[in-house]
């Protein structure tokens, strides 16, 4: 698996990736740094793909992956520190949803983390947020500073897209 | 006697304890905290803890959770004990199958086969 | 029944299989890896194994034998077995402190101590 | 723990670290890269080391950090390849063994390894010989290579260094 990188240029907090004429579609929230406002902005989101008829499956996914990206927004790159606020911002059509989260912190590479699915890894308790959501998302892709992360999943009832393009492969496609 | 604790329920079946979740998601990390700190009650009030955890009616978790699971088993481990898992739907199945931790827990459709799996009391004396 | 292995030597005591070292050094990479596969093997012969592993006469180790400590330890805690080490002199014990391993293992001064650490086969029917 | 490189340009294969008059004092031996010769040479370093009166718990903790050596320059220095040499270098006094391992490999960066002694970490079979060499020798410097490393330690039973120097904390010495 591998994660790609936004150019330093569209750094941290700038624009959404999206210019296009449907960026008016995104949706910009800046909550709290903390679980329960955060999953406010979550349940808007997911409701919002279920009015549009995302299957279970997206919707699990797009759950697991949004809670792993807020709770490392909040503990890692917020530290915890309530002063500090998450920036979060979606785009949701009925054919992809994209949720951008961004944090305060320094950022990290994640091209660095260890492996949590070796053997001998496998009792340790942390380190496997960043593998669930990739492994649910179509694409999960990082800012150069490490501090905010977009998350894509595509509708699977959505025809267009049936068949052509399936959860769980991320490295094989790459867009912003 | 089945005993109730906030996050947890739990039954005793002879040596073996059955712990339920008495939420359909966990995720969030003040509640995982709070449903580690019952868990470690339950396996320090024993000798060689003997438990089955069943996910029935669980239909979200998050890698956290998933932590806390893997610190039960290694402290059930470390004091000799048994962990048995059960009941997990097949998306949340699917957690396990990615992070590979199918092949660190013991892993059955149903409580029965997850009590059955664990060594009767006696291996002798029975019946 | 004692049975003669190469590089250990096997005695059972009821459920309890107690392996000694016939060699004063266990630090060759050849000779470990067939401590090794002897150890897996004993291991896999067994339902739940409990062994009792002592370095009585045992003067110098390596860490690749360390390594077969932890995947033999490992390999018994997934088959819900038991180990145990004992009678390690003060210099190798430093090995285990410096590593930090006395914390993963359950370490006994004498092979009476651990064997008694280790459950009785039957709890409720003994006497 | 921290390990100690040697400046470039004393870089793989180069002379011995001490130059001094007592340089003549210095030993070489290249063998070939399997474990049954290089343990003669160690034997012979140890049987010399016996003889000039270094304490038991000196002898254990040199047998082990040479064989840790031995065993890295073989396994992942050479990579078991048998057309491969180890090339050794000793000098012993009565109050200090020194003893040079170099493998014909690429090297690696020592100050890079994860630390083996983490809770999580605990139940991997692999990663702890450098620490026991650290651990039991005066100091461990590895070139800047990584594919040669230099063990020194000092005889507990000579009285010039009773007291003074202890084995188990290399950090607060660094010669060459
Ligand atoms: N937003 C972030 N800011 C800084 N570091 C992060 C962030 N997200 C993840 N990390 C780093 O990546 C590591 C792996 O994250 P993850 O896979 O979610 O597992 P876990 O959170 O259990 O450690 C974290 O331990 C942390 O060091
Ligand atoms: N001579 C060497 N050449 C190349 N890599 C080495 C050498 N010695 C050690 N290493 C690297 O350092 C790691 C740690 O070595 P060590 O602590 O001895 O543990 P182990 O040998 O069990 O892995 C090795 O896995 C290897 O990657």
């Amino acid at each position: 698996m591998q994660t790609m990188r936004v150019p330093k240029n569209k750094g941290r907090r700038g624009r959404p990736p999206d210019e296009s004429p449907a960026a008016s579609l995104w949706r910009r929230v800046d909550v709290p740094s903390a679980f329960a406002p955060a999953r406010q902005v979550e349940d808007r989101i997911l409701a919002h793909c279920r009015r549009l008829a995302y299957t279970d499956r997206d919707l699990f996914a797009l759950k697991l992956a949004i809670e792993e990206a807020l709770t490392n927004a909040v503990r890692h790159g917020n530290q915890l520190d309530p002063h500090k606020s998450i920036h979060i911002k979606y785009r949701i059509t009925p054919h992809r949803a994209d949720v951008v989260v961004e944090d305060e912190g320094g950022g990290f590479n994640p091209a660095a983390l260890p492996d949590p699915t070796r053997n001998c890894r496998l009792s340790c308790a942390g380190g496997r947020g960043i593998l669930l959501m990739r492994a649910f998302m179509n694409s999960v892709v990082y800012n150069a500073a490490g501090n905010g992360v977009t998350l894509t999943k595509f509708n699977d009832a959505y025809p267009r897209h049936a068949g052509l393009l399936k959860a769980g492969s991320p490295e094989k496609r790459c867009y912003q | 006697m089945p005993q109730e604790a906030a996050h947890l329920k739990v039954s005793r079946d002879g040596e073996i304890m059955l712990v339920e979740f008495t939420a359909h998601r966990i995720l969030d990390e003040a509640n995982i905290a709070q449903i580690d700190d019952e868990l470690t009650a339950l396996i320090e009030a024993e000798y060689r803890p003997k438990l089955v955890i069943s996910f029935a009616g669980v239909d979200h978790l998050s890698s956290a959770a998933l932590g806390t699971l893997i610190s039960t088993n290694n402290k059930i481990r470390h004091h000799d004990g048994q962990l048995r898992l059960c009941g997990i739907n097949p998306q949340i199945y699917e957690v396990f199958q990615i992070t590979r931790l199918n092949n660190l827990f013991r892993i059955y459709p149903t409580v029965k086969e997850a009590k059955e799996s664990m060594a009767p009391p006696t291996q002798a004396g029975a019946q």
